[in-house]
């Protein structure tokens, strides 16, 4: 563990490299998971409005005449 | 009474925040000119450190009264404007409203931006915090400056240039007292002070002249 | 499996939600050994002594920077040329990603320059091009953020994408056109790396990391994308749905 | 003493060119006015000069009993050929904006507004409420504009082709919505070519000159 340590007299600039890397990543990462969930959660509830994609309502119907 | 206000402030500030909204246009116009300018001047950095508070001033003026053609036109466009002429509200309280709004869509991010963008032009940490105070109290009186080009221009198609060419003169003052805090924050001898309290008075001046100026431009638009 | 089959977002958000989770591992994995061997492996350099270790993020970050825009000047030519459905989508999700990249390598370059140029910036010919290639990925993201439709706002990126694809290679050979003060080639060379093996594996495993890095968020970001475009139609529809008076059974 | 509308020898002018002269209208609470004629006679004209939009070259325009503090253009509602809708906010946020905005004309205890959510319900586009305008049909906008006059107000109506863009079962909805404002002692003005759906309706026939 003693290599870890000493960086040398410029260990700020390394640290604070090493933490720009990780907050900027970390925030894209943390965005786009956020982005994920809330549009799923609007989709969710558009589909609960009974407001369906042409493709469903085609499988829908589909289905409808080979179950009748 | 406020509740008019707050309403107008909001939904200003969300427009320039949604997609098609002016808001940080502004900073990335900024960054563009920060940039451009030392493939002109060349990129020797003691020049540039000397140079490095008017480049910002200049910046964020340019940015700040190209970002101010749409303020009135785009409620004219769509038919806003005929209403808010009719609202029964005061006309010189709307536009400061307005120009609130604008400012901290666009301004604010000028702001906050210049420190960032004085490390292209290599000034030290004392000139980076007079060059962000001398905006923060500066560019509010740019956009109400604007505010008046903009009211004029409202009814002209291509009303963006003529706007700039028309503010310019007036928003000389504010510019020249605004580079010259913050160079005085560097060099010993010159009082920062004085030039910084010059500058927060023209602001608090432009609160009063452009809301009315422009009030007045906008009765006579509507035809 | 040919680029066709992924035509079809459906199809593609069921592919991709097999991939991600072995791409994150693997993408975890090459971070841990990246970041292993950067700190207890690989020697100080002898003149900077530990500052060094900044290389191992500044240098991945900046190739991902100038191969993400590749990855988008691809996806414009898909767009305008092969008309590939999902091209447009690809080029958008890619752009605040490809910006994150560059303002990594920018603030790591800008971090590591003071200790060893002695000021954070320097108006020289690489970092100037990097810069520049920031400012256009964030135009790209502006430009993609008015246009309202998506259709044309796909159109409208590609072609400015094509038309910025010309600073790359400025940006690649900078450093042998202008005489800059920063460091030359060393690893893609047309003679070979000039780097010693022990510091040029940590490099390859770090620029290994950030790829899958690059490539679990810009599937992410490409399924997201997708599920925005649904919910526009879906949103465009349910305005729709009942113009008149009549009930939706009626209606359907 | 009723509320009336009252116009006196009214003329205007658009760039230099005179567009009607010494015009004359009365309109007392409860009745409504169509205003017909040839395009580009000055109908729409007319509506902007009621509106306070436009001074007037000469002529007066007063609201007897009515509000004193206001000028005649804040008693009323200006419902134009532009919609004053932001795409980019949601159809709530966009009715929510004007009806806190737009300051009442009559604060009578007679006189109620409608909630923004009643009002989207009273035109049908209920369903429509978190959605961007963007995405609403040209149909569908003109009547979140007319949803503009029921959430804030003001006796007067000043509508200019107030069917246009409308079908069929929208337009009916309009004539019961102009038939309730009427006989609750507002008064409508409305430039248009079609009939009105309304019961009776007294008309102005502006003529060009000869």
């Amino acid at each position: 563990m003693t290599e870890f340590l000493e960086l040398g007299p410029h260990a700020g600039f390394i640290i604070a490299c090493y933490v720009v890397t990780l907050v900027v990543i970390g925030a894209l990462f943390v965005w786009i998971l956020a982005d994920g969930s809330r549009l799923r959660a609007r989709l969710a509830a558009m589909e609960a409005q009974g407001v369906t994609r042409r493709s469903a309502r085609a499988r829908s119907a589909d289905a409808r005449e080979s179950g009748s | 009474m406020s509740g008019w206000m707050g309403a107008l402030f909001l939904r200003e500030l969300r427009l320039s925040l949604r997609v098609g909204g002016g808001a940080l246009i502004g900073v990335l116009f900024f960054l563009a000119v920060i940039t451009v300018i030392p493939f002109g001047v060349g990129p020797d950095l003691n020049l540039l450190a000397l140079i490095g508070p008017a480049v910002l001033w200049i910046g964020a003026l340019l940015a700040t009264l190209l970002g101010l053609d749409r303020l009135f036109q785009a409620d004219r466009d769509d038919g806003s404007l005929d209403l808010m002429l009719m609202a029964g509200r005061p006309l010189e309280v709307l536009v400061l409203v307005k120009c609130l709004a604008h400012w901290v869509g666009t301004g604010l991010p000028l702001v906050l931006s210049a420190p960032v963008l004085s490390i292209f032009l290599n000034l030290e940490p004392l000139a980076i915090g007079a060059v962000a105070l001398t905006l923060l109290v500066g560019t509010p009186a740019l956009t109400l400056i604007g505010a008046i080009g903009a009211a004029l221009t409202v009814s002209l198609r291509r009303g963006g240039l003529l706007l700039a060419v028309l503010v310019v003169p007036f928003s000389i003052p504010v510019l020249i007292f605004g580079v010259s805090a913050s160079g005085a924050a560097v060099t010993e001898p010159t009082p920062f002070l004085t030039p910084f309290l010059l500058l927060a008075a023209l602001t608090l001046i432009s609160a009063v002249v452009g809301p009315v100026a422009a009030a007045m431009a906008l009765r006579f638009s509507s035809d | 499996m040919a680029i066709l089959d992924l035509a079809n977002p459906t199809r593609f958000l069921a592919l991709s939600a097999r991939l991600l989770p072995w791409l994150a591992a693997a993408c975890v994995i090459a971070f841990a050994v990246g970041l292993y061997m950067t700190f207890f492996v690989a020697p100080d350099d002898y003149q900077q002594g530990a500052t060094v270790k900044i290389m191992y993020l500044h240098v991945p970050a900046a190739w991902l920077a100038m191969m993400c825009y590749s990855v988008m000047a691809i996806s414009s030519l898909g767009t305008l040329i092969w008309k590939h459905p999902l091209a447009d989508v690809s080029a958008k999700a890619a752009a605040p990603i490809g910006a994150a990249f560059t303002l990594i390598s920018l603030i790591t370059g800008s971090l590591w320059g003071k200790p060893m140029w002695g000021t954070y910036w320097v108006w020289d010919a690489r970092l100037t091009s990097v810069l520049v290639l920031f400012i256009m990925y964030l135009g790209l993201i502006a430009l993609w953020r008015t246009i309202e439709d998506p259709i044309r706002a796909g159109k409208a990126a590609a072609v400015l994408t094509l038309v910025g694809a010309i600073n790359l290679p400025i940006i690649k050979f900078s450093v042998d056109w202008w005489n800059t003060l920063h460091q030359p080639a060393s690893v893609i060379r047309m003679d070979g790396p000039t780097i010693h093996p022990t510091i040029l594996w940590p490099l390859l495993v770090m620029a290994l990391a950030f790829t899958l890095l690059f490539f679990v968020m810009h599937l992410m970001a490409m399924r997201n994308e997708i599920l925005r475009r649904r919910l526009r139609t879906m949103q465009l529809q349910a305005a729709s749905a009942r113009v008149g008076v009549a009930t939706p059974q009626a209606a359907e | 003493m009723t509320m009336r509308l009252v116009a006196e020898n009214l003329s205007c002018e658009r760039g230099g060119r005179r567009v009607f002269s010494d015009l004359a209208l009365t309109l007392e609470a409860g009745r409504a006015l169509a205003v017909t004629g040839p395009n580009g006679v000055g109908k729409s004209s007319l509506l902007r000069v009621l509106a306070g939009l436009v001074q007037p070259a000469s002529g007066s325009i007063r609201i007897e009993d009515g509000d004193p503090e206001l000028s005649a253009g804040e008693h009323c509602h200006y419902y134009g050929h532009l919609d004053a809708l932001k795409p980019a906010l949601s159809v709530l946020e966009n009715l929510d904006f004007w009806t806190s905005f737009l300051a009442p004309g009559r604060t009578g205890a007679r006189w109620q507004p409608m909630t923004p959510i009643e009002a989207l319900e009273a035109l049908g586009i209920d369903h429509a409420g978190d959605l961007p305008a963007a995405y609403l049909s040209a149909g569908q906008r003109r009547r979140l504009a007319l949803a503009r006059l029921l959430v804030v107000a003001r006796p007067v109506w000043l509508l200019d082709e107030p069917t246009s863009a409308l079908d069929a079962a929208s337009e009916a909805r309009l004539g019961e919505l102009m038939s309730d404002h009427l006989a609750a002692g507002g008064i409508i003005v409305a430039a248009t070519h079609q009939t009105m759906p309304l019961a009776e309706v007294g008309t102005l026939r502006l003529e060009a000159p000869a």
